[in-house]
């Protein structure tokens, strides 16, 4: 039992990583924390997916031609993680031009703050 | 904008460097790890670092908004490299089934429409970046 | 070369096709862009009703992107299901747009113009690529696609817009990235315990899955739901949306009241028919629980509503309510509730779609949208109100229109799951949509005006066209519902209920 | 001992992490999240994830560090 | 203070044991008897490079096998870039 | 500043065309008809782009005697850091840990900014040394110990740097 904890290491230090990101994005106010927090959620997420293609004694997916017998690790997460960290980007971006406006308009990255200096649309 | 001349002038001769680095990556995404996600972020990257070096307007000036604007579209040729294939009487964005030549595998030239797509996408990619940073940077916001 | 064979995947593209050709457009023939994207989306209509023929006459069309077989390819599958909802979103898509050509030239922000069409298709595009997708991988990248373009909707009316735009838009992306990240783990999940993406092979390797890595495979439903959850705003996890509606233009409030949570909960009745099995769903005790929440979203979002003042509030509080109702159909476990909660997807997008833009409309004449500012207004704008007006009606659910036909189905579903408490849910709900709409139509109709009120005098008439398309529409699908009950009660046996 | 280094790898990444979640200078965390990233791209590289090793090394620990730069220039650096 | 510590010791035992479940019920780290390596990857890693031609597979997944993904993938960075201009680009209104 | 576009002439930019050319056949796995076409095809696209990063105006563009040279130099930087490294590590490996760290400033006779760029580039890859800053003609210099901050002042390189730069 233990062994078997210990050896998916890598799917701990995910799951450690994922939560660390969660609380990041709940509990800190600052916008630009929230969006570390986001970020590193994330990539936790592609940590998960990456270890999760992978296999014992097995070559990058790269094929030498030629040789025969070689075990190469699991493609299909390497190849949808390369999407999903474009997806991760562009909200990243969008996120932070978001912000650099409601600091235009409140001069405060506090998301409690920019609360209570809203106005009711009327 | 820096002042530091090691800098300045390091930023100035590496950046085609980088640039030849980052059309290396994309012309070898079939062949070596890398392709146009890669490749364009690097190209991407040797613009923000012209910008962060030289000041915004050196990169505007050297990719004017015409041509950003153009290339911010240039998903439409992704798009029609993908009707090849309905015009080949097969399906969208078909490749090998297109009759689309494969090539030699481990050649430069080969890869059929990989190879076409993972300059589009380089494009692309250099491209978005470039206008992400150099939008969310500009001080002068209207 | 038959081209329409190819509409699966050009009912996607072409809208897509159109959104990367706007800032061409705008940049060189500015003339150009509103007749394109009306176009594009035309086109995507007209091959949605296309396939809706297509698989009435010969069953569900399976398109391989690439000639790759499903489960190494991507699938494009469109079954009953697909076609009816891709039909709800083309069409009332297309009549959001027609509307928003009029109504972007006074309320967005000039440089902005083109990009909003070109996120709107974009947005369109999204939601058409996820209902259509076989492939639950697919279905994350268009579900991003539409996320990112509703997300930058919001604020887009640029300085015409509210204060707190940017703070709305914000919010929503928050809740939004951390529902999307949860769907990229239940995908994870999913692959890890199947080894495959493709949902009709998803499907059969789970049954097997269940007894191999059972935790993987309550932990992946599980994330699904909660992240599908969040998406859709259902009741405890709707906070997201009145600030979001409140704040964006009224055609982007109407498209994601109307089409994206619509689209989210069908990704939800899909994953639990499709993908997962109602049985096993079932099995785990989620399904009640997730009865009691619609059963409560229905009840609390009215409630809601009525203690709004402003008009787009109260519209969005009752789409929390509304949504209720679509996931407590699809859940009843009985056909007849099953029926009318889809036949609530299109009866809500509808009237939805009607009251918003009418609301939009009155906003485009006079700026206000408090409800003290519709008094009279039925006098001055007839036909604008007079669609509202409709719209409402048939939400409370008065008989000829659609929202009779949709509760009535409702009703009977409860009545066939035995489920009486729902029953007088749905009965008090009524009620309570009654108490806020009629009040509203009183405002509208039988008060006059205030002193020194704008005068103001009816809607351009490409605006007032899709309103009043819109609630004809209302009138149209209730007296003749067994137009979309062919297509849904095809769906509903398909789906093996 | 190779499975060593991984675990002190992971165990970099999660100290980078909390420190993240810790400074209140922002700027101090995004310089901490580029080399997380950075970590991250070792990481794959050892779990044979060459291609996802290059898009992190160029697009998190580069262009996104880059974005938040931008972003804290044009707002402020500390955190209240 | 110790009752603080009590409560924050009795969190992280209890998020641990769950982690702990969660990882145990995941096929081992490494295997190659994992579903997600046995049912559709072996087409992709055996013949990938006689039906796409590219010999570095993940390129043959996403541009060729899966190459309508990579075009939502591009088309959500043409997303990303029209949403910052709407907020922070170009002309305004005079 | 970097110069403008229009002004870049053709010589420049057939020079930064081959500099790219020979760069990309360096990085090339292979080098066969294939790899040849493409590059030129590649090194023509960057050079058009930005060869005027490159070679800022026509008095930039080195003669065959100044590559030799500067290949030469690089030979010789690459030899000192192999000395200098064995130097720090048998510094750092000592139990008495013999340090004193001192930033001393010094003015090379070199005359053009690229060859005084080079020249902290190179005393920063040399390990032990870095370069902080240079301020007019002054460099600012970093050192490990005492000796070597001596050493960098009369440094041989710089002596190849100017016969390099005499050359240009």
């Amino acid at each position: 039992m233990i062994y078997q904890v210990i050896s998916q290491y890598n799917y701990i230090a995910a799951v450690i990583l994922f939560f660390i990101g969660l609380y990041t994005m709940i509990s800190r106010k600052n916008l630009i924390k929230k969006i570390i927090g986001l970020n590193i959620m994330d990539t936790s997420v592609f940590l998960f997916f990456i270890s999760m293609g992978s296999v014992e004694g097995g070559k990058a997916p790269i094929i030498v031609l030629g040789s025969e017998n070689v075990i190469y690790v699991n493609p299909l997460p390497q190849a949808l993680i390369l999407t999903a960290i474009v997806v991760a980007v562009s909200v990243t971006a969008f996120a932070l031009a978001l912000t650099v406006k409601l600091y235009g308009d409140y001069g405060t990255l506090d998301a409690d703050k920019i609360r209570e200096l809203r106005e009711e649309p009327g | 904008m820096t002042e530091d001349i090691i800098v300045k002038t390091t930023a100035r001769l590496m950046t085609p460097f980088i640039q030849m680095f980052g059309l290396y990556i994309i012309l070898h995404g079939h062949l070596t790890p890398g392709g146009g996600f890669q490749g364009g972020a690097v190209i991407g990257a040797s613009m923000i670092l012209l910008a962060v070096v030289y000041g915004l307007e050196e990169g505007e000036k050297r990719m004017s908004h015409d041509l950003s604007t153009v290339l911010e579209s240039s998903t439409i040729v992704y798009v029609l490299i993908g009707f090849i294939g309905i015009a080949a009487g097969v399906n969208f964005l078909a490749s090998g089934a297109a009759g689309i030549p494969l090539g030699r595998p481990g050649d430069l030239l080969s890869g059929g429409m990989i190879l076409a797509l993972n300059i589009v996408i380089g494009f692309k990619v250099a491209s978005t970046g470039k206008t992400l940073f150099y939008t969310l940077a500009k001080e002068d916001e209207g | 070369m038959i081209l329409s064979s190819h509409f699966p995947v050009l009912i996607v593209v072409a809208p897509l096709f159109a959104a990367y050709l706007m800032p061409l457009c705008w940049r060189w023939k500015r003339g150009l862009t509103k007749p394109i994207a009306v176009t594009a989306l035309t086109l995507s209509f007209l091959m949605a009703l296309n396939m809706a023929f297509q698989v009435l006459r010969s069953g569900p069309i399976s398109y391989h992107a690439g000639n790759w077989q499903p489960p190494w390819g991507i699938e494009i599958y469109v079954d009953y299901l697909s076609v009816y909802m891709a039909l709800v979103v083309t069409g009332v898509g297309l009549l959001i747009l027609i509307y928003s050509t009029k109504y972007s030239d006074k309320m967005i922000e000039k440089g902005n113009i083109a990009i909003f069409f070109a996120l709107i298709l974009l947005l369109i595009a999204g939601l058409t690529g996820m209902v259509v997708t076989g492939d639950l991988f697919n279905l994350f990248v268009f579900l991003e696609i539409a996320s990112l373009a509703s997300y930058a909707l919001v604020p887009i009316a640029g300085s015409k817009g509210t204060k707190g735009r940017f703070e709305a838009s914000f919010r929503y992306l928050y809740m939004g990235a951390i529902a999307s990240t949860f769907t990229l783990i239940a995908i994870g999940f999913a692959y890890m315990a199947t080894g495959t993406l493709n949902m009709a092979d998803l499907a059969l390797r789970l049954v097997e899955a269940r007894e191999a890595y059972p935790t993987l495979v309550l932990m992946s439903l599980g994330f699904f739901v909660v992240g599908f959850s969040l998406k859709s705003a259902l009741f405890p996890l709707h906070l997201w949306l009145p600030d979001a509606y409140a704040h964006a233009p009224a055609p982007v409030s109407a498209l994601s009241s109307g089409l994206t949570i619509k689209v989210m909960a069908y990704v939800i009745i899909r994953l639990f028919y499709s993908i997962f099995g109602i049985a096993f769903v079932s099995s785990t005790g989620l399904l009640s629980m997730i009865q009691i929440i619609a059963a409560l979203a229905i009840i609390i979002g009215s409630l809601y509503a009525i203690a709004q003042k402003d008009v787009i509030r109260i519209l969005a509080y009752s789409s929390v309510s509304q949504i209720g109702y679509v996931i407590l159909g699809a859940t009843l476990l009985s056909s007849d509730g099953f029926t009318g909660g889809l036949l609530h997807i299109l009866h809500h997008s509808i009237m939805k779609g009607t009251m918003i833009l009418a609301v939009g409309a009155v906003m485009y004449k006079t700026g206000k949208r408090n409800i003290q500012d519709f008094k009279g207004m039925g006098r001055r704008m007839p036909y604008t109100m007079g669609a509202f007006s409709i719209a409402a009606l048939s939400m409370v659910g008065i008989p000829p229109l659609t929202g009779f036909v949709s509760k009535w189905f409702l009703l009977l579903g409860t009545l066939e799951a035995k489920s009486y408490a729902f029953t007088f849910v749905i009965l008090a709900s009524s009620l309570l949509n009654a108490v806020y709409y009629l009040r509203l139509i009183n405002y509208i109709h039988f008060k006059d005006p205030d002193e020194g009120s704008v005068r103001v005098d009816e809607a351009p008439m490409t605006m007032l066209i899709p309103i009043v398309i819109l609630g004809l529409g209302a009138i149209f699908v209730g007296m003749m519902a067994n137009i979309p009950l062919t297509l849904i009660s095809k769906a509903v046996s398909s789906l093996g209920l | 001992m190779i499975w060593l280094i991984d675990l002190l790898l992971l165990l970099f990444l999660i100290v980078c992490a909390l420190e993240a979640t810790r400074n209140k200078d922002l700027l101090s965390v995004v310089i901490i999240f580029s080399s997380y990233s950075l970590v991250m791209a070792i990481i794959w590289q050892q779990l044979n994830a060459p291609d996802i090793a290059i898009t992190e090394a160029a697009v998190g620990a580069g262009i996104t560090t880059m974005l938040f730069v931008a972003a804290i220039s044009k707002t402020s650096r500390w955190e209240e | 203070m110790i009752r603080k510590w009590l409560i924050r010791l009795i969190f992280i035992v209890l998020l641990g044991y769950l982690v702990a479940g969660f990882v145990v019920g995941l096929p081992p780290f490494g295997s190659a008897d994992a579903p997600a390596y046995t049912h559709v990857v072996p087409r992709y890693i055996e013949r990938s490079v006689v039906e796409t031609g590219a010999t570095n597979i993940i390129s043959g997944i996403i541009l060729d096998y899966r190459a309508y993904d990579t075009m939502g993938e591009a088309t959500v960075l043409f997303t990303a870039a029209l949403a910052i201009l709407s907020l922070l680009g170009g002309e305004k209104d005079d | 500043m970097i110069q403008h576009k229009d002004s870049i002439d053709k010589p420049s930019f057939i020079t930064a065309f081959i500099a790219l050319f020979v760069f990309w056949l360096l990085v090339s796995s292979a080098i066969d008809i294939q790899h040849i076409l493409v590059g030129i095809v590649a090194a023509f696209v960057v050079s058009y782009y930005s060869a005027d990063l490159l070679i800022k105006k026509r008095e930039d563009i080195p003669s065959i005697k100044v590559v030799l040279l500067f290949l030469s130099y690089i030979y010789q930087l690459l030899l000192e850091i192999i000395k200098a490294n064995i130097h720090v590590a048998r510094i750092v490996l000592d139990p008495k840990l013999p340090i004193s760290p001192v930033i001393i400033k010094f003015k090379p006779r070199l005359k053009s900014e690229t060859a005084k760029v080079t020249l902290a580039n190179s005393i920063t890859l040399t390990p032990g040394t870095l370069t902080l800053d240079i301020i007019g003609d002054t460099f600012y210099v970093h050192a490990l110990t005492a000796e070597a901050a001596e050493e960098v002042k009369t440094w041989h390189m710089e002596k190849r740097l100017k016969e390099v730069e005499d050359a240009a």
